[in-house]
């Protein structure tokens, strides 16, 4: 039997995000939020893309995006983030309810599953959103690259992340593995020391 | 031409004018009885093998380029014979025994060096692992001991054994493991091989292996066809394309190993050290440059070139090891091609072709096997039949499941 | 603090503001724009260090990145930093700098002694000798060398400064801000194109420093208005990879005495250009001479530097010794500087700069060479002669002599990314060829010499780098030719360097031809020529011509070292920027984790994870104590286990039960809904992959768990066979493993702990048997119910979403209270499968198959799956492979180990070895699982465990691997 | 580093991506020999040259594409989607 000396502590990360200024002064600080959403993912299942495109058309008001892109609808968001698979994101409601009302939707036309807890959704913004980011982003945000509405699955901090820009500010979207968020704030907090952030 | 201090001395007298070259540089001639492909360490050993251990002299050893500059001219020089599979560690420590005695049975020091090699581990299971591993070398009669934290932190002060991410729980040390100058391996063999009257033949590139009603008869060159009863292939990562020449596919994939080294500091690192929690590992050469190196790029290639993903890896896991190196300063990086083969085994012995014969698939751990292949190899070659040592390395084993996984990473060349 | 080498005026510094530092414990003066280099010369300092080998007294030979000699240990304590270059150190007030590899002092080096026997350190000598006795390699010889080899000495102490990595992404990418690379940055910002410009100097275009600061500025001023491009002073490009990707380390707060709070001290870029352009310049190459490296013989180029750039004269009587006219150049801003002139020595019959120079009433002795060099800890004078006339030479006293041997194209990263080279006759030297990636070349990097033509030539690259055009000013200049008479060696007594900083003579490179390493990159290895920090960048090309010669070839058909990363030395921290301590790898964390936390557990690694090992409680008097505690409840009672770490994926479509039949070694597709079934899953060469249980939630619908360690993996092998082998197959796959936290509760009073809390669901063993599967809610919450047992007793898993989980296990913890349930961790469920004889990852390795784990029965009779075929062959099937075994010592109180080995009594000959031990509550004392030859037949027998790592030897009884409940009547209760 | 131009995601560095080897072989079908599945495990193409293999995405679109890539030079001359066959230069 042997145990390790770590302690480890507050999965939620929340008390990596205690209110206020933190980090470098002087300049124009990031904003870094944890917002409270549902994600849904909708695979469609074999030929059946048409039939969920309608589905989330009438359900939602979504017009589903198509690679790298995200789409706003009536309360909720969609992400393409695989071939004929997207993510629903909305703000959070009552448990499990945006992903029965696109499975009923849906029918037999999708996979519905509902990641709601399986995925936090981080916030950052700010003029040197972007500065912090590539940090360890390896896609281009540049505004000649990238923009409002675009949607990039790719890794941050070496975790799997899909990052939405919401606005031109910049700000993002970065949606990651719930397991992981605590270690995520901290790689994100401690890259955006350099620019200083608030945490409202 | 014998090499000692005493020689040293005199010819320092005479202006360092009465050395002679190391080995001659002949021109190929018509026909050998072995012909050994590749003048890495594997196939000057081989030939010398052959020529001191079963007195077969009328060899050549055919080499594309200047000899010593594959991978034997490349690595990251550590020497052991910590295996865990009895098939691999007999081996090895064959091999290792064989790199005990090197200088003096050469007569060209390869400054072989018993500093000791220390595998770290920072978890249960792959302490555990470790005990396994160390046990059966401890039974066969090689030496291991298994190091608590605080006798890691005792031995090597630079490490983090508290570490941050991954703290260490002990690690499995064999103190006679160690380092040997690369260069000089290659070197000392093609010396000792010349000696022994083997002609060594550098910028001569074999384009094509001739075989007959299933028995090979010579090779195509660059400098003109030559006959061979036999032929050993001794190529590292360009064995896929050699066994081709001959009609055989080899289950042996080409990946890029990339190593590094850093400027040169007073001695640091006294042990060779792995890292257990990512892939790194590290010793000091007797220069001072620290040599390091971790995982496979993980694709087919057979570019000498390092690469940037392997090195961010690589060097955070430095640190994340030994904090202090963080102000050091790397010098040079560097790759080379890799013969990895499905189970990360080699193999050594006999293939479908008659008179024609391999040792490969050495992955990034061939180094230290070299005086070991060379000799297991040479044996095969001189009785045609393989020796008990490398009876296992076999050719055949992926179609019989005879399989030497020694992580257990499964059909996966760049995984293995 | 007087510095008396300063000029009056001049030059990029400040004269305004006086900085301090210390050099060797003394304190001298300098300015702010100074290098460490300058500031030493404008102190009179000329012994700056010592040769590697032979120790020789070494002063400042360059003024950039090629100084082979003036390294220092920059900065004391953690931040100590050997072998900087104190021709790249920027000044900072307060600075501290030592002098390296010497004992006792600079002056008094003990270790110069060995130029008294430099003969026997001829190349290659270690290779010769020290063989006798073999055992003093180790202990006397190697000892000796490490210590008196070497350079600086490392800190040994963490690193107290941050580094940070950061991406980013070009259109066209400028390396080097000298006049060609400002001129294409100019031209390619004007086209629009998104433009970075990397220089590792702190200052841009530093080259025309002193020569056009008009044309400098406005363009810096250009530069700077422009939006689209992105200046990265101090900032060396070190390598140029694949796909024109280049890394690049700047240098944020080295010119600091600390980088300011949350600054990086450096910064590693990874660059990502559509184009480059190489705008690296030159570097100067010196001639071999004897004793051509006494402190004095410096570059031309550097020379000229150090009055332009620096205002610091770096000698007071100039000799020059030059085979080109640009040289000549050099030396007339030294004579302009007012420095006296000893004279100029060249080998050329004449030439226009010979005449210019004699004009300015230079003397100049044409078709002459330096033969030697007089001084000791300085030079004091070279001995000069006619070329061919021997013995009649001439001593003329100077303290600097400047050395050119032609300039040498920087085509470091242009070789890198394969452009090949071309020999130029003119230039004596290789330059650029035509490129393979979407690059270019430009001024010097491109052989092109003056500063109006490599501007030209810069403005052209940038243009077609970007696309576009744009016309821009260009600088004037007095052009100079740059052909040279290659001269590479002066032969004579003493010795001449080819490789200053390694000790490499010219005798040393023929030594190695003569011997047969003759070959460039055997003579490179054998001499260690051009592998010190500089790489040779001075000197490589001087030794290659050395072995042209000796070979009897020419320098071209000689060829250069391999050039490889990195242009310059990089900090290994600013690689690893961030990726350090806890940042190195993520850490994961079950949604329960702050429970755990609260309940003091303690943790251990498990991959990414972190998870509870088992809850101390104060009766406990030991780790083993808790974990006994917690198993016995779970055999006894009822505990409960946070199994949220497993991996989970959502399998859905109406081919899901295919697809599942042939992953699996056994059917999914005749599962019915609301029943789980165990699964193995083998890899495509029969060993076995990964186990785990699938639940099926409709028709449609399943639910997989995996192993922790094996989620992704799985999630990727699933991925794998339905897009590339069976893409024609209705499945979804989605991994949710993050959605679903979980938790075992086992244990005979399961049932009745959960049956209180569980609602709209029948519990009873009836309605509710072994393997089944159901949707419930607790608490309101929403849960998912499974009968799965890992442990042997009657038990229940019960998965929520995440968020929900703390909730649910409140709730059974609650439950529980009455029957004493505890929660138990890693260990105490180690503990529970090991007496119940089920496999994990420390058997199923990767090396195992079905069979020898004892799971053959589980492969269906009819029906392809993956691993199938190849499982069957004979290496696999053979009977003698070690099959899984139970353990349990003889004396039961014996402590077994996992790793410890079987063999018969007394033989050393190990037939199998242990994968698992604890000790047991169902049992007495220790028991343990095994892989064992022939185990089977085995059981029953007596061996012996034996551990020499530890020095253990225990007598065990070979046993059936179940020792709990072998029947499995408990799970059905 | 090598940069794999995703037909879904766009151009993307290597770290995003898992290697897995040769993309020419084909799983034998039901009933087929253990010859079939040795080769199709262990008989690899070892070019040097262009090589086509797997790489999946899995920090991205998590699909698994066929790339073209030269062994010496490691360009990148085609990528595909799993069911697609990328053209693959003779030289
Ligand atoms: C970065 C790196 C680090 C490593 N570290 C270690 C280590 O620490 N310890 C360890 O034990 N091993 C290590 N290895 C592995 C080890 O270097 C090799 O396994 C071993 O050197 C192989 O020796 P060799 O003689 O088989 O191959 P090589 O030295 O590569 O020799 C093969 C020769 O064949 C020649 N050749 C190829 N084709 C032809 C042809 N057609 N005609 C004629 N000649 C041909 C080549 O030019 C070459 O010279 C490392 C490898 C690398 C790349
Ligand atoms: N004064 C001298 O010694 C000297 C040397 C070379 C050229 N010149 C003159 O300068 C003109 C040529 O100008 P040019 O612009 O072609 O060359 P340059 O030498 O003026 O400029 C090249 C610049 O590239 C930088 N550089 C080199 N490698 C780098 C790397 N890996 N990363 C970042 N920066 C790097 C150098 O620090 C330098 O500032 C000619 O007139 C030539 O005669 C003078
Ligand atoms: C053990 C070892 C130590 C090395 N030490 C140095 C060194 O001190 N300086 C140096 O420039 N290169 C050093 N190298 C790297 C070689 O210069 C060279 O890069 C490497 O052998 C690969 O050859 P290549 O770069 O010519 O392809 C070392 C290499 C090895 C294997
Ligand atoms: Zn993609």
């Amino acid at each position: 039997m042997s145990v390790s000396n770590h302690s480890g502590s507050n999965h939620s990360g929340s008390d990596l995000l205690a209110p206020g200024a933190h980090g470098a002064v002087g300049g124009e600080p990031v904003r870094i939020a944890l917002r409270s959403c549902d994600v849904v993912q909708v695979l469609a299942r074999k030929g059946r893309a048409g039939d969920v495109a309608a589905a989330l058309l009438g359900a939602l008001g979504l017009v589903l995006p198509g690679p790298g892109h995200a789409a706003d609808g009536r309360g909720a968001s969609a992400l393409w983030v695989q071939p004929e698979g997207w993510f629903v994101v909305a703000p959070r409601g009552a448990d499990g309810a945006l992903a029965s009302a696109i499975k009923a939707a849906c029918g037999d036309a999708a996979s519905v599953i509902d990641q709601s807890h399986g995925r936090a959704v981080v916030s950052i913004s700010g003029t040197r959103a972007a500065w912090v980011l590539a940090k360890s982003c390896r896609v281009d945000l540049h505004p000649s690259a990238f923009g409002p509405g675009r949607v990039a699955s790719t890794q941050l901090f070496h975790l799997a992340a899909t990052l939405h820009q919401t606005d031109a500010v910049p700000s993002f979207d970065l949606i990651v593995f719930s397991t992981f968020l605590r270690s995520f704030l901290e790689s994100l907090t401690h890259a955006a020391e350099e620019t200083g952030y608030v945490v409202a | 031409m014998r090499y000692s201090g005493l020689r040293l001395f005199a010819e320092a007298l005479r202006g360092n004018t009465g050395w002679k070259p190391a080995w001659r540089d002949p021109p190929p001639k018509r026909s050998y009885d072995v012909i050994i492909i590749g003048g890495g360490g594997h196939g000057l050993a081989t030939a010398y093998y052959l020529a001191k251990e079963h007195g077969i002299t009328n060899v050549a050893v055919l080499e594309k380029g200047p000899i010593g500059l594959g991978n034997t001219g490349r690595n990251t020089t550590i020497v052991r014979s910590n295996y865990m599979l009895p098939q691999n560690h007999f081996f090895y420590e064959k091999a290792l025994s064989l790199w005990e005695g090197l200088e003096q049975d050469l007569n060209y020091n390869a400054m072989v060096s018993q500093r000791g090699v220390i595998n770290l581990f920072h978890a249960e299971g792959t302490r555990n692992a470790a005990v396994r591993r160390g046990n059966a070398m401890r039974l066969d009669g090689i030496d291991a001991d298994l190091l608590d934290k605080e006798q890691v932190r005792a031995l090597c002060p630079l490490i983090d054994v508290d570490n941050g991410r991954f703290p260490v729980l002990g690690g499995l040390m064999q103190r006679r493991g160690g380092t040997a100058r690369h260069d000089a391996v290659a070197w000392g063999f093609a010396r000792a091989a010349d000696q022994r009257g083997v002609d060594i033949i550098q910028h001569c590139e074999v384009t094509g292996i001739d075989v007959e009603g299933g028995r090979v008869t010579g090779v195509q060159t660059t400098r003109g066809p030559i006959k061979a009863n036999k032929i050993g292939l001794a190529v590292a990562g360009n064995t896929s394309r050699l066994a081709q020449m001959a009609g055989i596919d080899v289950p042996i994939e080409s990946h890029v190993l990339q190593a590094f080294v850093s400027e040169g500091v007073k001695p640091l690192v006294d042990q060779v050290i792995t890292f257990g929690a990512g892939h790194f590992y590290i010793s000091q050469s007797d220069k001072g440059g620290l040599v390091f190196g971790g995982g496979l790029d993980g694709w087919n290639t057979y570019a000498q070139r390092g690469n940037l993903p392997v090195v961010d890896h690589v060097w955070s896991a430095g640190i994340a090891m030994m904090p202090s190196l963080s102000r050091l300063r790397g010098l040079r990086q560097w790759g080379g091609v890799m013969d990895m083969s499905f189970d990360g085994s080699p193999i050594i012995g006999k293939t479908p072709i008659d008179g024609l014969y391999m040792t490969a698939g050495w992955c990034y751990g061939g180094f230290k096997a070299t005086p070991g292949s060379g000799w297991c190899h040479a044996w095969t070659i001189a009785n045609d039949a393989p020796h008990k040592l490398n009876e296992a390395y076999r050719l055949d084993r992926f179609r019989t499941g005879h399989l030497l996984d020694e992580r257990g990473n499964g059909p996966y060349p760049w995984m293995q | 603090m007087t510095q008396p080498f300063r000029t009056r005026a001049g030059g990029q510094i400040d004269r305004t503001v006086t900085l301090s530092f210390r050099f060797d414990g003394k304190v001298y003066a300098g300015h702010p724009g100074d290098t460490l280099a300058s500031a030493l010369l404008a102190n009179g300092v000329r012994l700056v260090g010592r040769s590697f080998k032979l120790h020789r007294p070494r002063g400042i030979y360059a003024a950039g990145a090629e100084e082979p000699n003036a390294l220092a240990e920059l900065r004391t304590g953690a931040r100590r930093e050997p072998n900087t270059r104190m021709t790249q150190i920027e000044l900072y007030a307060g600075l501290e700098a030592a002098s390296q590899n010497r004992w006792p002092s600079l002056r008094w080096d003990l270790l110069s002694l060995n130029g008294l026997i430099a003969p026997v350190l001829s190349s290659g000598f270690y290779y010769k000798t020290f063989m006798w006795p073999a055992s003093f390699w180790e202990k006397v010889y190697e000892p000796l060398i490490r210590r008196s080899s070497g350079l600086g000495r490392a800190a040994g102490l963490a690193d107290p400064d941050r580094y940070d990595t950061v991406n980013a992404h070009c259109d066209v990418l400028v390396i080097g801000a000298g006049v060609a690379g400002l001129a294409a940055a100019l031209v390619a910002g004007a086209t629009g194109a998104r433009v970075m410009l990397c220089e590792q100097d702190f200052l841009l275009g530093a080259g025309l420093v002193g020569q056009d600061d008009g044309w400098r500025e406005a363009t810096l001023a250009a530069l700077a208005a422009m939006a689209n491009v992105t200046l990265l002073p101090r900032t060396n490009v070190f390598g140029a990879y694949d796909a024109n990707v280049v890394g690049a380390v700047e240098r944020v707060a080295d010119h600091l005495p600390e980088p300011p709070p949350h600054t990086p001290r450096q910064r590693y870029w990874t660059i990502r250009a559509g184009t480059i352009v190489h705008a690296t310049g030159a570097h100067e190459r010196f001639i071999a001479f004897p004793d051509n490296d006494r402190p004095g013989v410096m570059l031309a180029g550097a020379a000229a530097t150090y009055v332009a750039r620096y205002g610091v004269k770096p000698g007071n009587r100039a000799l020059l010794f030059a085979n080109n006219d640009a040289a000549y150049l050099s030396l007339f801003t030294l004579h302009d500087a007012g420095v006296v002139m000893a004279g100029i020595v060249d080998p050329r019959a004449e030439s226009p700069a010979q005449a210019a120079a004699r004009a300015r009433g230079i003397t100049v002795w044409s078709a002459s060479q330096v033969i030697g060099t007089s001084g000791a800890l300085a030079l004091t004078g070279a001995r000069i002669a006619r070329v061919g006339s021997a013995g009649t030479d001439t001593l003329v006293a100077a303290d600097l002599l400047l050395v050119s041997g032609g300039i040498n194209p920087a085509v470091q990263l242009a070789s890198q990314s394969r452009t090949p080279l071309d020999w130029s006759e003119p230039l004596a030297t290789w330059v650029p060829g035509v490129p393979v990636l979407a690059q270019f070349s430009a001024g010097a990097a491109n052989g092109v010499s003056g500063l109006r033509e490599a501007a030209a030539d810069g403005a052209r690259s940038g243009a077609a780098a970007s696309g576009g055009d744009a016309a821009i000013a260009l600088p004037e200049d007095v052009p100079a030719d740059a052909t040279v008479l290659p001269l590479w060696e002066v032969k004579g007594r003493g010795k001449a360097f080819v490789d200053i900083q390694d000790d490499v003579t010219a005798n040393d490179i023929r030594l190695a031809a003569r011997e047969g390493y003759k070959h460039i990159e055997h003579a490179k290895r054998y001499t260690t020529h051009t592998m010190g920090t500089d790489q040779g960048k001075s000197g490589g090309l001087v030794g290659a011509a050395v072995l042209a010669e000796a070979r009897g070839e020419t320098v071209q058909n000689v060829g250069m070292p391999t050039f490889r990363p990195f242009t310059s030395p990089v900090t290994w921290g600013a690689i690893a920027g961030a990726n350090i301590g806890k940042h190195f790898a993520p850490t994961r964390l079950s949604p329960l984790h702050d429970w755990h936390v609260k309940r003091a557990a303690v943790f251990m690694d498990a991959g990414q994870w972190l998870r509870p090992a088992y809850y101390p409680a104060p009766v406990d008097s030991d780790g083993w104590d808790s974990v006994l505690r917690e198993a016995r409840a779970a055999r006894r009672g009822v505990a409960v286990c946070d199994v949220s770490t497993l991996g989970k994926i959502d399998v859905q479509g109406r081919d899901a039960a295919r697809f599942l039949d042939r992953l699996y070694t056994n059917t999914f597709s005749n599962l019915a809904i609301g029943r789980a079934r165990y699964g193995l899953m083998l890899r495509e060469d029969g060993i076995v992959f990964d186990d785990g249980t699938t639940s099926r939630l409709a028709q449609d619908h399943f639910f997989v768990t995996t192993t922790t360690a094996n989620a992704g993996p799985v999630m990727q092998h699933m991925e794998f066979y339905l897009q590339t082998v069976w893409p024609e197959l209705d499945v979804t796959l989605a991994s949710v493993t993050d959605q679903w936290a979980a938790m075992s509760i086992a244990g005979p009073k399961s049932r009745a702990t959960i049956s209180k809390i569980v609602d709209g669901l029948d519990l009873s063993n009836e309605a509710f048997p072994f393997m089944a599967v159901a949707d419930a809610t607790v608490r309101g919450c929403a849960v998912r119910v499974f009968r799965i047992s890992f442990s042997g007793e009657m038990a229940y898993e019960i998965a929520t979403p995440a968020g929900h989980a703390e909730t649910v296990w409140r709730a059974v913890l609650e439950a529980g209270e009455e029957f004493g349930i505890e929660p138990y961790g890693v260990e105490a469920l180690g503990l529970l499968r090991i007496e119940k004889g089920h496999v994990t990852g420390a058997e199923l390795n990767g090396q195992t198959t079905a069979a020898d784990v004892g799971l053959e029965k589980m492969f269906k009779k009819r029906g392809d799956f993956v691993g199938r075929v190849l499982a069957q062959r004979p290496g696999l099937t053979d009977a003698a492979r070690p099959r899984l075994v139970g353990l349990r010592p003889v004396t039961r109180g014996e402590q077994m180990r996992a790793g410890m080995h079987l063999v018969e009594t007394g033989s050393s000959h190990s037939l199998g070895w242990i994968t698992a031990v604890t000790r047991a509550v169902e049992l007495d004392g220790w028991i343990g699982l095994a892989m064992l030859e022939n185990g089977a037949s085995r059981i029953g027998s007596r061996m012996q465990a034996a551990s020499p790592l530890h020095g253990a030897l225990v007598d065990v009884e070979i046993v059936s691997p179940h020792f709990v409940d072998p029947e499995n009547a408990r799970v059905r209760v | 580093m090598i940069r794999i131009d995703c037909p879904w995601c766009g151009v993307r560095d290597e770290v995003e991506f898992t290697y897995r080897g040769d993309a020419t072989v084909v799983r034998p079908g039901e009933g087929a020999s253990e010859e079939a599945f040795h080769d199709f495990v262990y008989k690899r193409a070892n070019p040097r040259g262009w090589h086509v293999e797997w790489w999946y995405h899995g920090a991205g679109c998590r699909q698994f594409l066929k790339v073209v890539r030269h062994t010496m030079t490691h360009e990148v001359r085609a990528v595909a989607r799993a069911t697609e066959m990328p053209e693959v230069p003779a030289e």
